[in-house]
């Protein structure tokens, strides 16, 4: 066990990685410089070249050369510098990966990972902030995944690279360096598909994943604080998701609030209210609320917090559900 | 315009040396020959409402046919739609080729050991794939290469040009074979680019560009396999442009004589890739028409029993369409695999 | 009034806007040829090739230069052959076309229209049947239309040429010949943002848009004779659509079924049925249903009725909402 | 290598004829001076935390002031996040360069009347944007031209060959000026491609290219000039690739140790830009101390004022986040307006 920042477990999880000989890391600025988040610090220098690859900026390039590589018997790592920088490479995504074990009926297949840093609240540049994962999860034939901690983020990339298909891990950027845990040192794989119940509670049940985890937790401990027993579930897994565990949840508790950073339309929060309310209509006793992202482009640094889901958003949210 | 390399004339005359024996050209010819065969069997299908659109090749068999012969079993090719003759001659079976055509997933899964992907119906992203390939080759160090076939038309994606750039910085051991048959479905090809050549591309990625006569068997063959020597010997990526005509419209949906495109089709027939051959080697004593009947007896046999292998089998079920998203299939796609049943996924 | 098809009226209504100056029609065999559903035959002969202009092989380069075009003062059409090509455009529609007024505060505009065949049903090659509608609708500063007639066909594709923003119409295959009705022959639009109410009734609710308006027609004629009295609605415009119409209804019906053919996973589907809760909850007798194409790769000609949603489903799911 | 082309040489001294006058060539080296001075202004905020990351262009003043002064104001120009002094330079106010870094949309809003979009952040996209502002100009008949500027790495992307290549197949007035900065982040522009320059990616669309010293304000100027005069008259696009330095860190948020950029710094400091305009203008009697200082002392106004009146600016209010979406908001963003403000939106 060592304390980590989301960054750190991620660099020890490629670390770990890396050790067998068919993994290969590539992307703009991964290799000397170690990425413009640090996450692949110090890999060039100790596996060369050849195994940690500088790409000229080309997002297309870099995903369906990888997929090519997957193709003939290589593992790799694809990173994307932003979630902002991935549309060039989403005809790869949806035309190629996700279909290539469908279209030759599992002769060929594409156990590749697509890393991207996501989302806002560093009031970054413009396209330096997006989640798009909606448009993943709404893609046949690659999972996603959204860390929220050091422990999932190494577990759910070294299971991502392990998996035989092709999965889009979300680096939540906002949390790379804030967020802090213990984390095994050797190999561990947290499965993809499980969320993670991190709170139980009987009046509500509060759903996020990724950086919004982090309102999730302050919002929730406000309510407890209150006297509002809350159950709080880390999505964690997007594409397959843990169906089981939010309509369990909801069927007990009569009330959800779902949070994502997100654009509000076609999001993951309508696809888990869809299910939730297939599952638990009979059992709900207020409408389930959605906390998300605005439909507007995300503002640049001075108004972004008029963009981003706020603690206090998810506590008023919990409440009209209790009030109902 | 500069001319392209030619080795064997329209009169099946020797410009240059041979860089085939008899035996072999006469072995490729019989390719030439089965391809044509598929080519012709298949289109007359889709109009029996037997395959679902089909993209003829006629015209483009020395392309295909010559730009695969180099290649070793465990070389790799990535192709596209109108590509089923260089498909077929790198070791996929006829019965994928007809499979695909009726619209069946089976028609993608290549034999193990067959190093060729499914055709790209998608133009452009496929040659980025096999910059992949060839990339995981030179890591593993194996020696084998890449060839990918492309039209006129591919050259104006992005993904051409992002492919041949990592091509040329990674010294990767690919081939880009681009089939220039003068049009990109309604688009001539001088509308397609306003460059000179399309070989001329190269350039700017720092990877040679050659141009060849794509109805001549031996130039295509002789352009591909030194391509294939430098990128197996270390030497990094060529880009081949073959100068070629389709026969046919561009698909069987579509009318070329809505386009330009009919008025050369009676200057290119006198180029026939398969006629320059057999001229020569008919000089040299080596075809009669007997030999030519024969061949194409065991033309039809093939592609019949091939067709007939593929209509035999009956259509994936609903349960089947679930089963190859991955390796095992989801929580929710077992869910959706229920609903598709009639089943209550919940209660 | 002129009977006319689906693509006559698109025809039609590419030759009514293209009398003005400023608009200019460009694609991939678009000209010439008239484009590979001959959508606009007889337009490049009438109007020359500088106003239907025939382009390279090249998607982020129709859609990027139609986006400058656009903002120098055109008003282009532009078309993407089929659905599954517009992925190489992703990157302009979500970076470019949807963010220009935004940033730039009004000061640039991109008044354009991007068609876009969708959709299966017709057995067509790979990547020829996609329904990736759900990827516009989580895109900010983008309208999202998809007629399902002949008129509204004329009418929207005029609507959105008209609108001073980037308008995505979606143009149902399969319905391009089958579908025949009266259509005007003047410049008339149809509003972007408002349901169409196609039959009232009492029992429950099916709402549907473009090709998959057919099935649920069918859908509803059937229920309708076995006595169930069905409220039929097309969505139309999906960017912005008409909570007011399907909530209105659903209060009123107590159930429905949503209809769509992509994917299922954070589809329109889910997004209506995110909102149907949130506003008609508690009007609701059973959990609202989603009829939609499951989260596979579109299957093949041979195997494709697998997997678009049938009459028979929809019938199914709107006997499920009246038994629960 | 090719040599570029010079004009002025790093003493001052003119190996051909000046382009300019001296009048001129005073205005421009004085557009350099205010350029610099808002960069080090810039630079210095961002660490005090007053603005977003920022894009240093020291070093490639040339580049920019001397390729935007051919143009006319009914000229677009589509620029990249490092290229302030361009944007200015053709009308943009320092205001909004300021603005826009300090993360606020409304730095985005150029005044009516002046032709610059908004700076690109995606590397590549902008390009093709300059193609349809061109192509819109030709279509209208109005003889105006649009300049995009982006950097060596922008060149690996799709959207610079599907740019290039439309401008080559419509005959495009549209200049495509490349800053060759030697660096895309970390990247080398020896890794970038393997061409031997970037000009020489021109012949594979039909378009021209020229290789120019970037830090020689008469040679960038020059061959811009005669690029955007060839546009004007119907001669099509050129490529111009401009070799220069980025002399600072890519980002205020990079860290250039780490890879290798800073040996040459040095080097590069020697072919300063302003440098060697000052020389030529002192040379020529055009050049004091007390005339640096009173041009030095004005940009600091400038760009003081601009600084001033940014930051006096309150942020946008979270109703406004939803203003500039469309023409007139839709239902969907009214709703969500109204949730923003805490209002529930329905009952
Ligand atoms: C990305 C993409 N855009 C458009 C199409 C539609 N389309 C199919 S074939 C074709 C023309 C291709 O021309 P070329 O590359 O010359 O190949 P050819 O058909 O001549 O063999 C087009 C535009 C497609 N399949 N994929
Ligand atoms: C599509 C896209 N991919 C990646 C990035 C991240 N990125 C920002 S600048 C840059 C390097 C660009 O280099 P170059 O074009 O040479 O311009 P320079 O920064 O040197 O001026 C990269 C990779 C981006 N902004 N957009
Ligand atoms: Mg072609
Ligand atoms: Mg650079």
């Amino acid at each position: 066990m060592t304390e980590r920042t989301v960054a750190q477990a991620l660099n020890a999880a490629l670390d770990e990685a890396l050790e067998a000989p068919d993994v290969v890391l590539l992307g703009e600025d991964v290799g000397v410089t170690g990425g413009v988040f640090r996450v692949s610090d110090g890999l060039f220098k100790k596996y060369g070249p050849d195994r940690v690859i500088d790409t000229p900026v080309a997002e297309s390039g870099i995903i369906g050369a990888a997929f090519g590589m997957a193709i003939a018997g290589l593992r790799p790592i694809a990173e994307i510098q932003f979630m902002g920088f991935s549309y060039p490479a989403v005809d790869q995504i949806i035309n190629h990966v996700g279909r290539i074990r469908n279209r030759s009926r599992h002769r060929f297949t594409a156990p590749m990972v697509i890393r991207i840093p996501y989302g806002g609240g560093i009031g970054a540049a413009e396209h330096h902030s997006e989640s798009a994962e909606a448009m993943f999860v709404h893609t046949p034939g690659v999972k996603v995944v959204v860390p929220s901690n050091p422990y999932d983020a190494k577990g759910l990339l070294l299971a991502a690279i392990d998996d035989p298909d092709p999965v889009v891990v979300l680096e939540p950027i906002r949390v790379y360096r804030s967020i802090k845990g213990d984390v095994p040192d050797g190999h561990y794989t947290v499965p993809i598909g499980l969320a993670a119940m991190e709170h139980e509670g009987r009046d509500v049940t509060i759903i996020a994943y990724g950086a919004m985890m982090k309102e999730a937790r302050a919002a929730a401990v406000q309510l407890e604080d209150d006297g509002v027993s809350v159950e709080l579930i880390d999505l964690r897994s997007l594409v397959p998701f843990d169906t089981e565990m939010m309509v369990d949840s909801v069927r007990k508790t009569g009330r959800a609030v779902v949070v994502q950073e997100a654009h509000r339309s076609a999001g993951m929060a309508s696809e888990i209210v869809a299910v939730l309310q297939e599952h638990a209509l009979y059992h709900l006793n207020a409408p389930i609320e959605r906390i998300t992202g605005w439909d507007v482009v995300i503002p640049l640094r001075r108004a972004e917090k008029h963009y981003l889901p706020t603690v206090d958003q998810i506590v008023a949210a919990a409440r009209r559900t209790l009030e109902a | 315009m500069p001319e392209p390399r030619t080795i064997l004339n329209e009169n099946g005359e020797l410009l240059a040396d041979s860089p085939l024996d008899l035996e072999t050209i006469q072995n490729l010819y019989e390719s030439m020959v089965i391809a044509r065969t598929y080519d012709h069997k298949a289109s007359a299908m889709q109009r029996q409402g037997r395959l679902a659109t089909y993209a003829q090749f006629e015209g483009q068999e020395a392309c295909q046919i010559g730009s695969v012969a180099p290649l070793e079993p465990r070389d790799w090719v990535a192709a596209t739609y109108r590509d089923a003759a260089a498909m077929w001659a790198h070791g996929y079976p006829w019965v994928n080729l007809v499979l695909g055509r009726t619209g069946d997933e089976r028609g993608g899964q290549a034999p193990e050991g067959v190093n060729v992907l499914p055709p790209s119906i998608t133009v452009g992203g496929h040659m980025i794939h096999a910059v992949g390939l060839a990339w995981a080759e030179q890591l593993k160090g194996t020696g084998a290469v890449a060839l990918t076939l492309f039209g006129d038309g591919a050259t104006s994606e992005g993904d051409f040009h992002e492919a041949m750039n990592f091509a040329g910085v990674y010294t990767l051991p690919v081939v880009f074979f681009c089939q220039n048959n003068g049009w990109a479905i309604s688009m001539p090809r001088d509308r397609q680019t306003a460059a000179e050549t399309i070989a001329s591309k190269g350039a700017g990625y720092g990877v040679p560009g050659v141009l060849v006569d794509g109805n001549d068997l031996l130039a295509v063959f002789a352009a591909t396999a030194e391509a294939v020597d430098r990128a197996r010997n270390g030497g990094g990526a060529t880009l081949i442009e073959a100068l070629t005509y389709r026969m046919g419209p561009h698909t069987t949906t579509d009318d070329p004589g809505r386009y330009g495109h009919t008025a050369a089709v009676g200057m290119w027939a006198e180029r026939d890739p398969l006629e320059r051959v057999r001229r020569y080697l008919e000089r040299n004593g080596r075809w009669d028409a007997d030999w030519e009947a024969g061949i194409e007896d065991h033309a039809h046999e093939i592609v019949e029993a091939a067709v007939a292998e593929a209509e035999a089998l009956p259509p994936l079920s609903s349960d089947e369409i679930f089963e190859a998203m991955f390796a095992e299939p989801t929580t929710q796609l077992r869910e959706q695999q229920r609903l598709a049943r009639g089943e209550r996924a919940h209660d």
